[in-house]
């Protein structure tokens, strides 16, 4: 009982501190850093401590002491509560979302059995939608509330957004339910054990669909119609400052990084190593002889595994934010509506078809 | 120990805070929202006996109902502006 | 623990239930349902309907409440103040009655038989068991419920539209 | 002069290559990817040693280095100090009649051989609008446009009119700037 609950603590504090400890700040430094070297720039490297620069990162501290010093601001007319409770609703979504994700697999230490998930439910990949579905509240607020009519503009924006490409974005994920036979993660994860039962080899097509909705559900350029700075101020944040605008800031990279895990564990793997299973790698690691160590070192193996393949996927989303222009809104609006959407109901028959031929061999 | 009486007495108090809300406020939208807090009262039940008696089929009856409900909410939400916009029928 | 639990949900679905039919303000009484929605997928959650629980949260609390949320958004642009009239005295009166009405089982409740939960058969309530039934013995009402989503979607096109083509 | 029509389709039809949006992403993709590579090669063999030229950066670190513009930048108007010591300056007034704002204002001398030369030569930094005028009127080259584009602020702008003190430069550190004047007004290319 104690240990459970310790080890489910230590899995806690372990997706939170890299969500909140790790990703965040670093993605911000990253999305500048980045950015200029690829539009052949030199980017932010002035913070420095004794003169050490450390290319720019300690930007990332300076840039926290800045907002957390700076005036928390609410503008006159505006709703207080929504106003100071918008932020934490947009954040908290995006961090709930990752307790079903598996980040490893099952380990036997010491006879104690360790499952990599902070809780394995039955339903996994629809408590993340469900979840994702509730970030909508904390924008839509936060323009409401700013009584702002460039915010209330991007809240509108961003709900009407958000909530069709939620339609998209769920199914999506049917054609690999159908394919794996379970919305569990860790089942999904599971059957993924042998390279070629990756997700990215029969369902490629329905990865670039769910990359497109993840990235316009996240309203990242370049569907981030709702803050356009040439049209709308900063849209739903406009009225915010401090830690407050930070924290929308943060969920935007909370949510790069919940994404991102969410594709490594439905198309490419999560944990696993290409071409080698579980079991190889424990009896590789010399699990006859040392099986706890042999055990300790496949769960490390495993996590830093998945933790390359997130930043993979991560610097993929940054290289699209950093390449594409703004779509217009109804272009945004028809790509959901006209395009995905059927594109993907599409593959949902075309998996069906592929299951009951025995063209897929399912796993 | 938590029994189904529990459960009933639960979903009574939220049927008869739906049914208050029905017959007291006039806003259209927040009457709907009222029915929405009967609809739910009845899931509760529905889910509760279908623990009670190990049937499933509790379950596939709130799987109806949201059903239901959501096609009620689309055509409520672009009803709604068209009441408002033409007064006269006193939907607001 | 249990208990806890019950008691903590329920009270505070029946209390953000309160305050969405008291608040003044759509807005907050929009907030407050989903509150209400939340605990509610909670207390499902806690009889085992892991699949009613999680689309408690993604139907009710994520789009249809979503849904309410934005046509009050969209129509507080032309809000007035104080806009909504309160009702005839004998609305309410209908009410203190239905809600008496209700009440007396309520209250007798305590005096009747208890009825006690059994243990529920493994795999209860996941999404395997439920979507059995829903495409085996529930195939009709399953299908006439997307049709009737069908018609929904239709209609809401054909509803917001002004001038069809 | 026969003025060429280039055509542009504006209701551009997309193939349906193009419209499947996806390789098209990829190729802009690949395009910023190049550049993001190459740079941060760069960027590896800086820290080892510095190999500024194996990035493509298109800027500088500021205050440590700055940019030298080309002769043909209009900096702060200057006065040229000649090799003896004087101002070439004669006080004709044909720059004060030239400026458009009228930020310049010139008292003339005469020297005991007859030479005439300004007393005072003010310019009023805060009107000037570095449009060369003054440069064109001057019949001697004695006020020029240099490349000094530092020091044309100030906190207050009572500091920001020059005196003939403040203007002069000497006119080595003009050349280039000179013979820019001179190719411009009397080499081929002249306008």
């Amino acid at each position: 009982m104690t240990l459970a609950l310790v080890e489910t603590a230590a899995k806690i504090a372990f997706v939170f501190g890299l969500n909140i400890g790790v990703f965040a700040p670093l993605l911000g430094w990253v999305e500048r850093k980045q950015s200029a070297v690829m539009q052949d720039r030199i980017g932010a490297d002035r913070a420095d401590v004794f003169g050490f620069t450390i290319i720019g990162l300690f930007h990332t501290m300076s840039d926290t002491i800045k907002l957390i010093f700076k005036e928390d601001f609410i503008p006159r007319g505006a709703d207080r509560i929504m106003h100071t409770a918008a932020p934490a609703l947009a954040l908290i979504p995006a961090l709930v979302a990752f307790t079903v994700i598996p980040f490893g697999g099952h380990y036997t230490l010491w006879g104690h059995n360790v499952n990599l998930v902070v809780a394995d439910l039955d339903v996994g990949a629809l408590f993340v939608f469900a979840i994702s579905s509730l970030a909508a509240y904390g924008v839509v607020l936060a323009g409401w509330s700013s009584n702002n009519n460039w915010s209330f503009l991007g809240g509108l924006r961003a709900a009407a957004q958000m909530f069709s490409y939620e339609v998209a974005m769920g199914l999506t994920i049917i054609g690999l339910v159908m394919f794996y036979q379970s919305l569990s993660l860790v089942t999904i994860v599971e059957k993924q054990n042998e390279f070629w039962h990756w997700g990215i080899i029969w369902h490629w097509p329905a990865f670039i669909l769910y990359f497109t909705c993840a990235i316009a559900e996240n309203k990242r350029i370049p569907f981030d119609v709702p803050e356009a700075e040439s049209e709308l101020v900063a849209g739903y944040f406009t009225e915010y400052s401090g830690m407050k605008f930070i924290m929308f800031w943060m969920a935007e990279f909370v949510e790069v990084v919940t994404i991102s895990a969410l594709c490594v564990v439905l198309f490419f793997g999560g944990h696993h190593l290409p071409f080698v299973t579980d079991a190889e790698l424990i009896s590789g690691l010399g699990g006859a002889l040392y099986p706890n160590f042999a055990n300790l070192a496949a769960m490390g193996i495993g996590i830093l595994t998945f933790i390359v393949k997130v930043i993979i996927l991560i610097f993929i989303q940054m290289t699209i934010r950093w390449t594409l222009p703004r779509f217009r809104y109804d272009q945004v609006m028809a790509l959901g509506w006209k395009l995905v959407l059927p594109a993907s109901l599409i593959w949902i028959f075309i998996v069906g078809v592929g299951i009951l031929s025995g063209i897929m061999p399912r796993p | 120990m938590i029994t189904v009486n529990h459960y009933i007495a639960l979903s009574a108090v939220l049927f008869v805070i739906g049914v208050v809300g029905v017959l007291t406020r006039r806003n259209i939208i927040i009457v709907m929202m009222s029915i929405e807090i009967m609809l739910n009262a009845a899931n509760l039940l529905l889910v509760t006996f279908a623990r009670q008696s190990g049937d499933m089929t509790g379950h596939v009856f709130v799987f109806m109902v949201m059903a239901v409900a959501a096609a009620e909410a689309a055509r409520g939400a672009c009803d709604h502006p068209r009441v408002v916009q033409e007064p006269r029928d006193g939907g607001y | 623990m249990e208990i806890l639990m019950f008691n903590l949900l329920g009270g505070l679905s029946v209390a953000l239930a309160l305050g969405a039919i008291i608040s003044k303000r759509p807005v907050n009484s929009a907030i407050n349902l989903i509150g209400t929605m939340f605990c509610l997928a909670g207390l499902f959650a806690m009889q085992d309907a892991h699949l009613i629980a999680a689309l408690q949260v993604l139907v009710y609390a994520g789009a249809i409440m979503a849904l309410f949320l934005f046509v009050i958004m969209l129509l507080n642009v032309r809000e007035k103040v104080g806009a909504e009239s309160r009702r005839q005295p004998y609305w309410q009166l209908l009410a203190v009655v239905s809600a008496g009405a209700l009440f007396v089982p309520l209250v007798t409740l305590g005096g009747g038989k208890i009825l006690k939960f059994k243990e529920a058969a493994s795999g209860f309530g996941t999404t395997a068991a439920v979507g059995r039934l829903l495409y085996t013995d529930y195939i009709l009402p399953f299908e006439i419920a997307s049709v009737l989503l069908l018609a929904a979607l239709v209609g809401a096109v054909i509803l917001t539209k002004t001038k069809i083509r | 002069m026969a003025t060429k029509i280039k055509k542009i389709r504006r209701n551009v039809t997309l193939t349906l290559w193009e419209q499947s949006y996806v390789p098209e992403i990829l190729r802009g993709m690949y395009i910023t990817l190049e550049h993001f590579f190459i740079n941060l090669w760069g960027l590896i063999l800086e820290f080892a040693w510095s190999g500024r030229e194996d990035r493509k950066i298109a800027t500088v670190y500021y205050p440590e280095e700055s940019v030298t513009p080309p002769p043909a930048y209009r900096g702060r108007p200057v006065l040229v100090l000649g090799a003896d010591g004087n101002e070439k300056c004669v006080a004709c007034g044909l720059c004060e009649a030239a400026c458009p704002p009228q930020c310049i204002s010139i008292i003339g001398a005469e020297r005991a051989n007859g030479e005439r030369y300004p007393l005072r030569y003010t310019l009023d930094g805060t009107r000037c609008i570095f449009c060369g005028r003054c440069e064109e009127a001057c019949p001697k080259e004695a006020i020029v446009m240099s490349d000094d584009w530092r020091n044309l602020c100030e906190y207050d702008r009572s500091k920001m009119i020059y005196e003939k003190a403040d203007l002069l430069v000497p006119e080595e550190k003009l050349a280039g700037r000179l013979a820019f004047i001179r190719d411009k007004a009397f080499g081929k290319d002249r306008y």
